[in-house]
């Protein structure tokens, strides 16, 4: 069995300017924080950033944000990190905002292998805009695109070093879909544990969605 | 009593045993501390749990557990945590039996604003879009008016949050429900005339003919 | 709190003639044997039965196909049960085939208040016939329909007095996704715990989707 | 050796190591048998799980843990359990690495036919129709031919399981890839000659200039 345990540093190679970039994490609440903060040192550039937030300016992805390495975002609130607002009004960043069940649905059937997600949640409002509506059995519905990224980063409280892993609390968010719809996907691992000390009853992430793993509790 | 807790007290009476609902930020958050007696509510959180309980303890906060709005919480015995994915089939399903949230402009054909004005204000609509059309039941509660300017209008002129999504409107003046015939005032704050009401809001109100004053 | 726990007699009386009702399980592994069981003494009729398949004759909801209660069955699979396939044969049972994911999908949809599935299975196959295709950015998909029950009957191996579920093993299977698309859902524990006894990050089906709990290992 | 565990020997050279896959019932099923060293790979179980170990021995079987076909299994350490839109997720999304299962029928172009037998068998399709659409290869293994008749067709007759989606074909006989041009002989069993191996396939085979031998 190939070993999935790297260093943060390997990690953020796989990162160059230009990919998509999963992150989960919901207002900071978390976000994989010492990959994203080594891909702060780096400078990678021109990301395109998808994410539920943009967290707070000092906190995980905000400093991405902050540090003018998104190039575009695909987030359902930007409300808690001001730069996100200030550059979207300056032209800097280009920001799609995404109702939060869509984003979270589009990000799933990526990684599920259909073809879209038909929703009514943004029916009438500019949500709609320039998007096909699908009408079945007489009610509408928005047809909403599949998101994909290069790599996704999430976040795992307890991973065995097959990849398989477990959440804590409401860490759990974005993570778990977000591991299904990347080409790469990078979990950074509270606790790395041993293959078997998870009860296959209790795994929310199999570990065949994960390809590496960073150990941050090894770290701190 | 200041207004903010008039209209969540307000608010609470209309939550049944057995409730699960979601509570937007700031007004709506206190509606859980003012529930009847003997009525049980499950709240549920966006950012992926239910059973959301009381605020933790100064120093007992836990990084791991905060609400949508990204303030310490805790959960309460039998509450679950789940992905967003999961979050949002219990929202946009149906399975929501009421949502109450504050709203920048709301009109007289339910249409709901609450997530931008544009060239000030963008902060996203996260999960309202999708509260609001999977609730079994929307209830806005906010002020009457914003600084002496209608927000309950004939028609909304910000960015739709929804269409037709709006059941119920409570504010500090009045209980006013969302008809196919209009804004139907149903209950009034015994401080205010109809005609208050009516000078403070631009759509115009069909005053029912059981129309009661608000008991808190 | 309102009682959940109720009697498989109770569970029975709800299900009425003409019915639709959805029953997890994986070719017996395990359907709600004491609810089904039941079921079958009772007699009732015209049920549309939703299930992955129809089990073996003489176990679990295979007993509802020989014993000719069901009118209409939606399934991926029946090649268990060859009273299934005689009375499709005769046309005493009107039989829709769906493709396994795609039925999980149709019945996740319908939970999550979507307006179909958008799958690339089943296209150029007699699965097709009759339905839309819809074409996305190229390439084609069939759309499918949400797919809702009056009544889920689960299993559940620790289901707390809330209603929230743990599965065991393999009989996880269609059970979670069923909780959330039936007006009425009811499972079947093999054991009934006290509230606080799962943990929260332990629960697979929230206790808010279920509305009755048959104590089976009370039953035992 | 019989002709089964030929097939299964071959088929098994096929998969690397890390791979996710996915075995139908039977023949393919035997393939986890005769895996080369240094290869591990993580079986998908329809049904909700990864990590199918070993059967269980006499009188351990457990009543909860079954495959796809209802047979009792066991589950290696670093497995996991999942629902059953989970389980297609993986299948659909392209989260498997090979899927290897039997036809009744497989033609030139990739179509294949292996779920029913109109007015004589209608099994249903099961998870077969999403396997062979979302599995990254779609390995075909199965006797090169039905009690003297051809399986190997230029036209699928039976009604299709899916369409342009098999990449390899091993049966006794030889090793066939579906490419645009047509179907490729690319390995043959010792034991026989191409033109064996054509007069017992009703499509015309193209022979790889390299044709090599079967190595088992």
């Amino acid at each position: 069995m190939k070993n999935k345990v790297i260093s943060v540093q390997e990690a953020v190679n796989m990162i160059q300017d230009g990919m998509t970039i999963m992150v989960g994490g919901f207002l900071g609440c978390k976000n994989p924080y010492v990959i994203v903060d080594a891909l702060v040192a780096k400078g990678v550039k021109d990301l395109t950033l998808i994410a539920n937030d943009t967290s707070f300016p000092e906190i995980g992805i905000g400093k991405l944000i902050v540090n003018k390495q998104v190039k575009k975002l695909i987030a359902s609130h930007i409300g808690t990190n001001k730069e996100t607002g200030n550059q979207m009004n300056s032209g800097e960043l280009e920001v799609e905002l995404v109702p939060q069940g869509t984003l979270a649905e589009r990000i799933r059937v990526a990684g599920a292998g259909l073809g879209g997600v038909l929703t009514p949640t943004g029916l009438g409002t500019i949500v709609a805009k320039g998007k096909d509506i699908i009408t079945i059995d007489g009610k509408e519905y928005l047809l909403e695109k599949p998101l994909k990224a290069d790599i996704a980063l999430i976040v795992g409280a307890k991973v065995d070093k097959k990849g398989n892993v477990r959440y804590a609390k409401a860490t759990r968010n974005f993570n778990p879909i977000m591991a299904t719809a990347a080409d790469i996907v990078i979990v950074e691992a509270d606790q790395v544990v041993e293959v078997g000390e998870i009860n296959p009853d209790d795994v929310i992430t199999p570990g065949i969605f994960v390809n590496f793993i960073v150990d941050a509790g090894g770290i701190s | 009593m200041d207004e903010k807790e008039y209209i969540a007290r307000r608010v609470a009476k209309e939550l049944n045993d057995g409730d699960v609902v979601n509570l937007g930020i700031g007004l709506p958050t206190m509606v859980a501390n003012f529930l009847p007696e003997g009525i049980e509510i499950t709240l549920q959180s966006e950012n992926g749990f239910l059973g959301i309980g009381p605020a933790p303890e100064k120093g007992q906060e836990d990084p791991y557990l905060v609400n949508a709005g990204g303030i310490p919480v805790t959960i309460n015995p039998g509450g679950a945590f789940f992905d967003s994915a999961e979050s949002f089939v219990i929202i946009r399903g149906g399975h929501v039996d009421a949502t109450v949230l504050g709203a920048l402009e709301v009109d007289e054909k339910g249409n709901l604003a609450n997530w931008m004005v544009p060239g000030k204000m963008v902060p996203g609509m996260g999960g309202a879009m999708d509260l609001v059309t999977g609730a079994k039941k929307v209830i806005v509660a906010m002020n009457h008016t914003a600084k002496g300017n209608h927000k309950i209008l004939k028609e909304c002129k910000l960015p739709l949050t929804a269409v037709h999504a709006v059941d119920l409107i409570i504010t500090e003046m009045g209980v006013m429900e969302v008809t196919d015939k209009g804004l139907v005032l149903k209950e009034i704050n015994p401080a205010f005339t109809v005609e208050d009401v009516q000078a403070a809001t631009e759509a115009i109100l069909i005053i029912a003919e059981d129309l009661r004053l608000i008991e808190i």
